[in-house]
């Protein structure tokens, strides 16, 4: 199948369009969507769809979130662009009781498509309330599907796959890696399932279970070591509910040894549940504790300096891998 | 507009009447059988659901709060369905998770449910009135919603954008004066929700919330504006909570003299009924909901299983 | 010292008049606490300290929470009965953004005392939005001290404790206990300092770390089991914000099979990052998987009896503790 | 109301000169430095902020968002700690942290900071107007925002109580007509934003943001107002957004005559002092603003220890 060099942000929006395109019940919705789009994705999207599909809207987030839902409920597959993960705070009940909940509190199992776009995670200078990771609210609250891509392609298929799906979809895409270049394949029916995490690096010495941003940095940090001759095997998880235990598991139980790396905020962030769940399920092959690198339990300067200091970089990855590995 | 016509007005006070035989039902199995608080009664309100949902068609929109059963009912949804669920049974209408707070929904007929976090319906329906705006399918959303919940953020945010879109959406206010044991003076600057339609240069109509008839018009009103592409309106309708918050409130707060001049809606409607229909509809209403009633105390009961349904969809 | 048997939120209520008597700075703000209050804590507190310092709030959470941040800021103390913990999610911006982060971003280190009651848990069908835990959000996003009483005198000591710190306090009251009754210190000065967890039983054979609603259910299950001669030890944390390490790892190191239980939904709750820290920290102490018993991962239902089946019981607490000793 | 003396008027104009020749130097500052885009220029905008806290108290409490420096330079900050801090040194306000998006603050002049999720200033504001009720200490609480942060939830939620409650509190807009690159009126339902008072029945009161003595005065009646125990005001002042939303936007949604009849509030300020001291006052800005700036460049870069700094507070 051919294939394009793209952006991050581009694919993902290629992802949009391509589903537009194809489903008159796609609506995108959100702050300067129409009048040009912050990331990059929606450019040019009205002239294409028009103003009743590509709808501008003022600075009300629980409303957007909300309507999502109710749009949702009544058949149509709205997008909303919520501009920052970080807003996930303002829309909370809207996302994380109504999106998540209403179909289950009512006992009525129907489709409902929405996706909800949150951009996570530093890129240079946001600040406390524009660089937070917001993934783990998404795993702690049933009823919502969700996913970080981390790839241009990844992004692309994924928000085709959200697309399809029909179950409310929380799709993070990753702000620090809105430029990054990369193959994305133009086959309008390629998409990345939901639930199913990829393996970018086979190894045998330890498991890297990554996702997002600290992909790219869990690789380089691999190449490293792999120079140290030690031999990483990187999970790059791509969805985080539902979760690809079994690639995870496997993985772990060949190599014996994991750690887990994410942006977000160390204590209680994906992390924790992940390497929960590995030391309840394969305890005895493991050789030594399941490691974690986060970002710090701080919330992030705007300097941009020490914001690259408050999340993992690619030598703390390195360094906690040589520690596993001698442990 | 056109008053109901007597067909019409037949069947709102049959459903106003299904509505106040549950309540009343309700007092007795709350009390016989230690039923949870988690019921909160609408009796001497249920002339505004019953009038307005009269006054929409089959496929609108309906996103209400929980007092009472009369949206559901009014909207056309079976008592035996209530019930069930009130109950929580099998039969009911959330097959078994149900058990106070209502979380009625049947899509077929534009019953779309209720969300116990006050204030959750506004974006919702402005979801619902937006996709209809989008499909042009000429279907109007209503928002129901207390003088209290008046308060939250959400009203504010869907009512720019609706007032801003012209969006077909209805937002209908039933206001007691109260949240809770709190008068809504305390933590309101109005006494009339409708100001607030002012802010957003939407009529706030200010309606009779006795009587169903002048409920029914304004509401028809409304929805006749919405579908020409006008926009929302914001309707407030004056009601009695005629009980406490909840099933078992004490309502300590009150005064003695609060419900002198009360006019019970169910009284203000028979009396627009041709000959002495009333009586009745109103007996066929009580055997209809004691019979719903005996075979909800029948229905199984949920087991485990019912915890793990319907949160995702399998295509 | 002397002491007397109440209940829990009467003891939580009586926490705070003793600290209000002390410190006019202190006002509590909330729906209904002025006309008699929800859960009884706050009967008769308009009376005593009159409707300037006791106020009924509107339907307006988001509101709430961030004046109490503003007046925190400016040096008073509010209390604010938010409802339920679910509501978390309405306010979650002003909780764990401004209330959290204002000094941090701003750079300026003051004082700023704050209580947030977030009563959570189930308490006989109240329904999946009243009815959630919230507490791991304030584990995950740092700027807050986070508490979780699960006896009537820890509820009177911690508010004590709460309304003489310096840092805003999510205080966690559990619904489920409202009215269960204990010996409370009547001493005035008697507090129970955050970050200290409480050892109700000790035991050799496996520790039990849990807080809140399980702590009773925990204790039961270590009577049954005593029966059987497993020797269970429970840790009531009491705190998770701080979370008192030392506590926990000194008995887990002790007795060498550790397992976390908590209402809260399993997923991604506090009871992960507290597995997950332990075998990061002692590994090698470990004869077992570290096992967690959590809520269900699924909204909670409004009919009460599935909701009791939808969290863990005496009954699902001793069959984890047995599977633990056994392996 | 009386007008500003001129004592007062030639320290407005000092500090509107500041504020302008922070702009200048910023715009300056990001094209030769790349300067990151998080800095939004407030350049055109000065007399709202400039007007408004010159009828504030020293102690009355200013919430701020986050668009150019005349708020915190308005109520009194010295212009070293806004640079240092916009440079992202251990001489700014926030001591290291900053780098773009204000969160200046100075507790002793009632600088009470800014929050970047906008919106988040009103129940922040309100809380420090209720303080200010139940200490009755006569301070004001001001909360500022922008014309598309009208539409947040928090807006309402906020002056819902703080008319009810009747709150010394001041809502004031600077309404550029844009958010970002959309029109207000593509999301509202009117461009005026101080109609949304009639909702609350609190005055709303349009000024020409780009002459501060007419902000002034406003400000003055609605803070004599609050004093007065009548409770809360929402100004608006119509304002001019005269660059991008932030620095480096190409701006290319903007009309080319947009800037017409453009009306810099510098001149207009100038016009209003005795004799030529605008030229002296704003030489001497200029030259305490270039001070300032080459200090912030020698001052000392951060290290990761501030990271950890202001969490919590250790008594
Ligand atoms: C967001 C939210 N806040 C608070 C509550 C708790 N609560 C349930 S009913 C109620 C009073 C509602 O008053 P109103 O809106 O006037 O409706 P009414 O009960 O009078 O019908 C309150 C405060 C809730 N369910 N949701
Ligand atoms: C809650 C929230 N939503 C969205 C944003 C992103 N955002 C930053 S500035 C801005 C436009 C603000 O418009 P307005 O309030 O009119 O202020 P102006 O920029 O015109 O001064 C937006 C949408 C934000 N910071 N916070
Ligand atoms: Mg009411
Ligand atoms: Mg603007």
């Amino acid at each position: 199948m051919s294939s394009e060099v793209m952006g991050y942000n581009a694919a993902m929006g290629l992802g949009l369009v391509e589903e537009m395109r194809r489903d008159a019940e796609i609506f995108v919705l959100g702050q300067g969507v129409a009048t040009g789009g912050w990331f990059g994705a929606e450019k040019g999207l009205a002239s294409e769809f028009g103003l009743d599909r590509v709808i501008d809207c003022g600075i009300s987030e629980a409303f957007e979130a909300g309507l999502a839902a109710g749009a949702a409920i009544v058949g149509m597959k709205p997008v909303i662009n919520m501009g920052f993960g970080d807003f996930a705070l303002i829309a909370g009940d809207e996302i994380y009781h109504k999106l998540a909940k209403w179909r289950y509190m009512h006992g009525l199992d129907v489709p409902m498509t929405a996706v909800i776009i949150f951009p996570i995670g530093t890129m240079g200078g946001a600040g406390p309330e524009h660089s937070s990771c917001t993934e783990v609210l998404g795993m702690h609250f049933p009823g919502l599907k969700v996913v970080v891509p981390s790839t241009p392609e990844d992004a692309k298929g994924l928000m085709k796959a959200a697309l399809r799906e029909p179950n409310p979809v929380l799709f993070h895409s990753v702000q620090g890696l809105g430029w990054a270049r990369g193959e994305v394949s133009t086959d309008p029916e390629f998409i990345v399932p939901i639930g199913k995490a990829a393996t970018p690096r086979q190894g045998r010495d330890l498991t890297i279970v990554t996702y997002g941003s600290m992909v790219p940095r869990s690789l380089e940090a691999a190449d490293t070591l792999a120079g140290e001759g030690i031999d990483c095997e990187v999970i790059d998880l791509r969805s985080l509910v539902p979760l690809d235990w079994d690639c995870v598991l496997e993985s772990v139980s060949r190599t014996n040894r994991a750690m887990v790396v994410h942006e977000a905020a160390k204590t209680a962030g994906p992390g924790a549940e992940i390497a929960a769940q590995i030391q309840e399920r394969i305890f005895f092959d493991l050789e030594a504790p399941v490691l974690r690198v986060g970002g710090k339990d701080f919330p992030l300067p705007q300097h941009s300096d020490l914001e690259a200091m408050s999340i993992p970089s690619v030598d703390a990855i390195a360094d906690t891998a040589r520690r596993l590995f001698a442990i | 507009m056109p008053a109901p016509d007597p067909a019409l007005l037949e069947q709102m006070f049959h459903r106003m009447s299904v509505a106040r035989a549950i309540e009343r039902l309700m007092l007795v199995h709350t009390r016989e059988r230690k039923f949870s608080g988690w019921w909160h009664p609408g009796e001497g309100q249920e002339a505004a659901p019953i009038g307005a949902t009269a006054a929409l068609e089959r496929d609108d929109y309906l996103w209400y709060q929980g007092r009472g059963s009369a949206w559901a009912i009014g909207k056309g949804m079976a008592a035996g369905l209530i019930l069930g669920d009130l109950l929580g049974k099998m039969n009911g209408a959330t097959r078994g998770k149900g058990g106070g707070v209502p979380h009625w929904a049947d899509y077929s007929i534009g019953v779309m449910g209720e969300g116990a976090t006050l204030g959750s319906v506004y974006p919702l329906a402005g979801g619902s009135a937006l996709a209809s705006r989008i499909r042009k399918d000429g279907r109007v959303s209503l928002a129901d919603f207390g003088d209290g919940t008046s308060a939250r953020g959400t009203f504010h945010e869907t009512m720019v954008h609706a007032a801003a879109w012209k969006l077909p959406l209805i937002y209908f206010c039933e206001n007691n004066g109260l949240l809770v044991g709190t008068r809504l003076g305390e933590v309101s600057p109005t006494e009339n929700i409708a100001d607030f339609a002012k802010g957003y240069g939407i009529p706030g109509i200010i309606v009779d919330g006795q009587d169903a008839v002048a409920v029914y018009e304004a509401t028809r009103e409304a929805a006749a504006r919405a579908r020409r592409g006008e926009g929302p309106t914001l309707i407030e309708a004056k009601v009695v909570r005629r009980h406490g918050h909840y099933a078992g409130d004490p309502q300590k707060y009150r005064a003695d003299d609060e419900f002198d001049d009360y006019r019970d809606p169910v009284d203000v409607l028979a009396a627009r009924l041709r000959g002495n229909s009333a009586e009745r509809i109103a007996q066929e209403a009580e055997a209809e909901v004691k019979a719903a009633y005996e075979e909800a105390l029948a229905a199984p009961e949920p087991d485990a299983s019912v915890i793990e349904r319907d949160l995702y969809h399998v295509q």
